[in-house]
């Protein structure tokens, strides 16, 4: 059960992190997430077999990585607990790809390997975006960012709470499951006679939290409707951000820069 | 279960995104409409319990491994298909962005697996169905594990479908399929029990909350309900034929074992769905793959070139240094201002 | 200023599963009184002041906050005047940020955003949490949770504040601090606690709830010197009254003996101690 | 039977995120003995509590209970050794009924129906819960809930019994049955506590935590008697210490005044305190 702590961790960690101050921290979130969801489309539209052409785009979560002062090591960790799910997604590509379609000097590569190696990489720069744009954003601002960009208010309002509660309820669950486990000398899982009734009792808890907060709300007036929250400016900085970002993606995207710094380098 | 962005290609990740977005903003708008303001932070915590549940595993019988729910059919009896579907969406979204389970792009994708399927088919239209209004104990278990396998099992073969149109994966159709139909089988059942086992207990402990919801009307007014109803049945029977008729047919499996098991002979031609599909996302693609300056062949006649990869190797090692190096200079500007 | 006063009469509450929570609750309370309603675990406490603000509906009986009756019409205004701070800040921080949270109510009432600005600030101010405004409410310790969730209440400038179990699980000084802020609010405050410690320093008045009843109503003092009293209703005397171990060293005492049966207050007890306590104040009756 | 010592040596542990819990803790605890840990709110008392049965793993130090130090082999006989009850009981009660509950520990031992049967009424009858057999647990009363937790533990039949703020949110005289229950339990106690009242009648040792150290280990009623100890550690005299003229003539106290540094028990002082406190006991060291 120690995953849980783990978990929570996780989530504890990147929330104060992005607390921090920084010029990326400071930017609009608007700006933050526009600028990713120009990235990860950039990246994901490479072919199957391109490695090389995507290499460029690290630049990104790396110079954000830098100015938001984040540690490396850490967000380093997060990224790379990905690569196991990449890899099990990619690893049929060579049993079933094995023409021959590149070659490094004497070793001719499958195009398996290329496309695996490929699908592991867009996992890498695809997840190291998301992570490092909740460590420079904070996951209540990117709700918010989504909202005005036309993310329905039900749903905006759904992220937030659920958000709170998370830490609430994976603390009650852990201790849950932490009481069951001191008492089961050993034995893992729990048979479904068991299992049942514990998450039972603990979707009961959950319920009454819910009528409780229900109440805690009403006794602040509410009447349904969730107001609007304080608007930042879209400001200069931000457009520049997003744009010139994008137009460096998209730079990156139409020219090989590996491959043409490459043939520079071997005079070729 | 969770597809990552690497295996979609931007149409098929951005079709999705887009039919996915679509469905919170209809749920959205008949959340505050079939629901009192209440359901406002029920929803939020229902969501984090759904998070906390699956932290807590159970023993599968005669395996030895351990399993958690996923939480989809769950939520839709306690919530009703809307608030369901917007409650699953915002907790994969949260997965997405604090452990990488899934990607940005792929968000649309596993939603509408994991959502859709769970409260808008496998819900109204088998577990209330099945079960009735005051199920007793058996028919409730059933409904459960039917609702449950029929979702998973639906929400398992447009995996497949989405992976395959992507074309990023190279695992043939029929392969695919048969791996993914019957793991999914084995998980849906699972998911049934335990989702039994907890709407039982609460029955007994408070039976008005079940009951309030079932009682609740499930979709709204009729066109989407008719829609639904035919979009379902022709996506089980499609998932239902091509599993079976994948499984009866060993010469696909016995291709896959020989594959694995290191034989030599050039790989068949692949699927003629996946080529057409393929075409289709050439066509659909923002940045097709075979741009000249690319330099990389494209995706379906690998055979025509064989690159010199020096270069691009090279190249790509300059390239992460200087990213490196330009980040530790950031790093420092950043300090210093 | 007739409408700070708090009147329940004959209030009743059952529970949809038939649990007769509330039997007969009757009391007032005037303008800056602060009240401890003290009783056994499943006494009616929590269900007594859910009624306060309108949460619960009485199965019978009337509740007045000032000058209106509790009903449909006047049950926003009520819960602006009736501020509430339940025993678990987790139930009470569900906004992003300490601002946000405290900014809530203020938000429904409507106020301008330079007019929200202040009454967060004065609120944040007066439980010493400037610091905390920006932090989200999940990274608290548990006495700071507590000081932001009155903060929350504080801020929408209630006339009567309403504390269920406020010093529950905070150590000695996290609780001394709190009872200091208590102790400088001014209004109305009415308090339920097991901390009969608490009770003693913060309030003049006592009323004892037992099974749904109120079994006693009057000056702390005199309620905690009534032995027979506070054992027929599961309760001791605050432990700063029984006598110090040390000193008077049969330290270890066991469950109290059988009680005697015990005689409801008679009739409309709670309004005349009410007035000849009172005498002194402004109300109009 | 030097099986029953719980030893703790040098124990630190740092959560995940960074936070040192605790720093430096070293006690030793011997048969039959009831100790409490105090200290304020985050001061690692739970933290500590859920090392001695393994179920946090030290960052460093050890841990000996009775022969075994604590390790992944020996994991399984020390949980069975120790038993731990959460201050929420509804964190410990997860089964249908009440039965299921209590007998979920046996039979995971893999005893036979007819020992679990009785190792069950036994429990239950300790706890004076017997009627309660058959009723859901989430249908009970806040004291009834926190004798049937503490019956879950007792059915394994633990050596060592161990309690996260027992009495929080329970009435008055529900405290005191689980007292009485507590006292006449033989084994040793291990108890974590707000409630300094109970501390100081339940145990009659205790020792301090503060920021994750040792900060005192000794007698209870010398501990209480040092002011300026418990100030430094946001800790105060039980209450039943406070009223008394002679332990400390000014009976209502505000906030303690800034603390004056404190002085950190000497090296292993806690040790010769268990020597010279249990010179008559048979336990080798
Ligand atoms: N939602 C509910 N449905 C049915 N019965 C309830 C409900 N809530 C409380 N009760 C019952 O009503 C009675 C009064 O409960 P209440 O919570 O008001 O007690 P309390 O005085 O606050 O106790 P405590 O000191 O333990 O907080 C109890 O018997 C309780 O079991
Ligand atoms: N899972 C966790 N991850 C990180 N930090 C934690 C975790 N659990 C506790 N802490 C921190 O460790 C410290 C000690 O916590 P602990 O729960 O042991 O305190 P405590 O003495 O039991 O306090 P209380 O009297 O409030 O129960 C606190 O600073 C707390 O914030
Ligand atoms: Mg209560
Ligand atoms: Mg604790």
């Amino acid at each position: 059960m120690l995953a849980i702590d783990g978990t929570l961790f996780d989530f504890k960690r990147l929330d104060l992190l992005a607390m921090r101050e920084s010029a990326v921290h400071r930017l609009d979130p608007r700006a933050k997430v526009l600028t990713t969801l120009v990235f990860i489309v950039c990246v994901v539209s490479f072919g199957r077999y391109e490695l090389a052409a995507m290499l460029p785009f690290c630049l990104f979560p790396i110079a954000l990585l830098a100015l938001g002062d984040l540690p490396a090591g850490y967000i380093a960790r997060k990224v790379l607990v990905v690569i196991p799910f990449a890899v099990m997604v990619g690893l049929f590509n060579p049993l079933f790809d094995r023409q021959v379609i590149l070659q490094l000097g004497p070793l001719g590569i499958w195009g398996g390997w290329l496309s695996c190696l490929s699908i592991v990489v867009r996992a890498l720069l695809t997840a190291a975006a998301a992570i490092v744009l909740v460590a420079v954003t904070g996951f209540p601002a990117i709700c918010v960012a989504l909202e005005q960009l036309g993310m329905p208010r039900v749903f905006a309002v759904q992220l937030l709470f659920l958000y709170r509660y998370i830490f609430v309820l994976t603390d009650e669950g852990g201790r849950v499951a932490r009481a069951r486990q001191l008492r089961s000398c050993g034995n893992k899982g729990m048979g479904l006679r068991h299992f049942g009734p514990l998450l039972g009792h603990l979707l009961l808890r959950t319920w009454e939290r819910a009528e409780r907060i229900h109440m805690a709300m009403l006794a602040r007036g509410f009447t349904g409707e969730m107001h609007a929250r304080r608007r930042g400016r879209f400001g200069a900085g931000d457009v520049l951000f997003v744009l010139g970002w994008s137009a460096l993606f998209v730079t990156f995207r139409l020219y090989n820069f590996p491959q043409l710094l490459g043939m520079l380098l071997l005079g070729s | 279960m969770h597809m990552a962005d690497a295996l979609l290609s931007p149409a098929v990740g951005g079709a999705m995104l887009a039919a996915t977005a679509g469905t919170i903003a209809w749920c959205s708008s008949r959340v505050p409409r079939d629901l009192d303001e209440y359901k406002v932070p029920l929803m939020g915590v229902l969501g984090a319990f759904v998070f906390a549940a699956q932290m807590i595993n159970f023993a599968i019988p005669g395996t030895g491994s351990s399993g958690h729910i996923g939480g989809g059919l769950l939520l839709a009896i306690l919530l009703g298909p809307h608030a369901a579907f917007l409650t699953i969406a915002s907790v994969l979204f949260i997965q997405a962005l604090f452990f990488a389970d899934g990607g940005l792009l792929a968000l649309g994708c596993n939603i509408f697996n994991l959502g859709f399927f769970q409260t808008f088919i496998a819900y109204p239209l088998i577990y209330r169905r099945l079960a009735g209004r005051q199920p007793r104990q058996s028919r409730l278990v059933l409904a459960a594990i039917v609702a449950g396998v029929v979702g998973l099992q639906l929400a398992a073969f447009a995996v497949v479908l989405e992976t395959t149109a992507s074309g990023i994966s190279a695992l043939p159709f029929k392969a695919f399929v048969l791996l993914m139909q019957p793991i999914h089988l084995a998980i849906g059942v699972i998911e049934g029990l335990a989702t039994a086992a907890i709407i039982a207990f609460v029955h007994r402990a408070r039976p008005e909350l079940v009951e309030s919801t079932l009682a609740g009307r499930p979709l709204g007014s009729l066109p989407i309900r008719g829609m639904l109803a035919a979009f379902a049945l022709a996506a089980v029977l499609l998932g239902g034929v091509v599993s079976w008729f994948a499984s009866t047919q060993p010469d696909g499996l016995e291709w896959a074992i020989a594959k694995v098991t290191g034989d030599t002979e050039l790989p068949a031609p692949a699927h003629p769905l996946h080529h057409t599909l393929a075409a289709i996302q050439e066509k659909l693609a923002i940045f097709p793959g075979d741009t000249g300056q690319s330099g990389s062949p494209a995706p379906d006649n690998p055979a025509g070139r064989i690159d010199n990869g020096l270069p691009g190797l090279i190249g790509g090692l300059v390239t992460l240094a200087t990213a490196v190096l330009t980040g530790l200079l950031l790093r420092s500007c950043a300090r210093r201002a | 200023m007739s409408h700070h006063i708090v009147e329940v009469k004959q209030l009743r509450h059952v529970y949809p599963d038939g649990t007769e929570a509330l039997r007969d609750v009757s009391f007032r309370i005037h303008h800056g009184e602060s009240v401890a309603i003290i009783g056994a675990n499943g006494a009616g406490k929590s269900t007594l002041l859910l009624h306060l603000n309108g949460y619960l509906p009485a199965t019978s009986g009337t509740i007045r906050i000032g000058d209106h009756p509790l009903s449909k019409e006047t049950l926003n205004e009520i819960r602006r005047t009736v501020g509430m701070v339940f025993q678990d800040p987790d139930d009470q921080l569900f906004m992003p940020t300490v601002f946000d949270d405290v900014a809530f109510g203020p938000l429904n009432q409507g106020l301008t955003p330079a007019l929200i600005e202040q009454r967060v600030t004065d609120a944040l101010e007066r439980v010493e949490a400037r610091e905390l405004r920006n932090k989200p409410p999940y990274h608290l310790s548990g006495g700071e949770k507590k000081r932001v969730a009155i903060a929350t209440v504080l801020s929408m400038l209630p006339e009567i504040l309403v504390l269920d179990e406020p010093t529950a699980g905070l150590d000695p000084r996290a609780r001394r601090q709190l009872m200091a802020l208590l102790q400088d609010f001014h209004h109305t405050r009415i308090i339920t606690s097991h901390d009969l410690d608490m009770v003693l320093e913060l309030c003049e008045r006592t009323i004892v709830l037992h099974q749904g009843m109120v079994m006693a109503d009057g000056p702390t003092l005199e309620i905690f010197g009534n032995e027979t009293l506070l054992a027929a209703c599961h309760l001791e005397k605050p432990f700063s009254m029984q006598g110090c171990p040390v000193c008077s060293p049969k330290a270890i005492r066991r469950l109290p003996k059988p009680q005697p049966p015990l005689v409801p207050p008679h009739g409309d007890r709670q309004h005349d101690h009410a007035h000849h306590l009172h005498d002194h104040d402004h109300h109009d009756h």
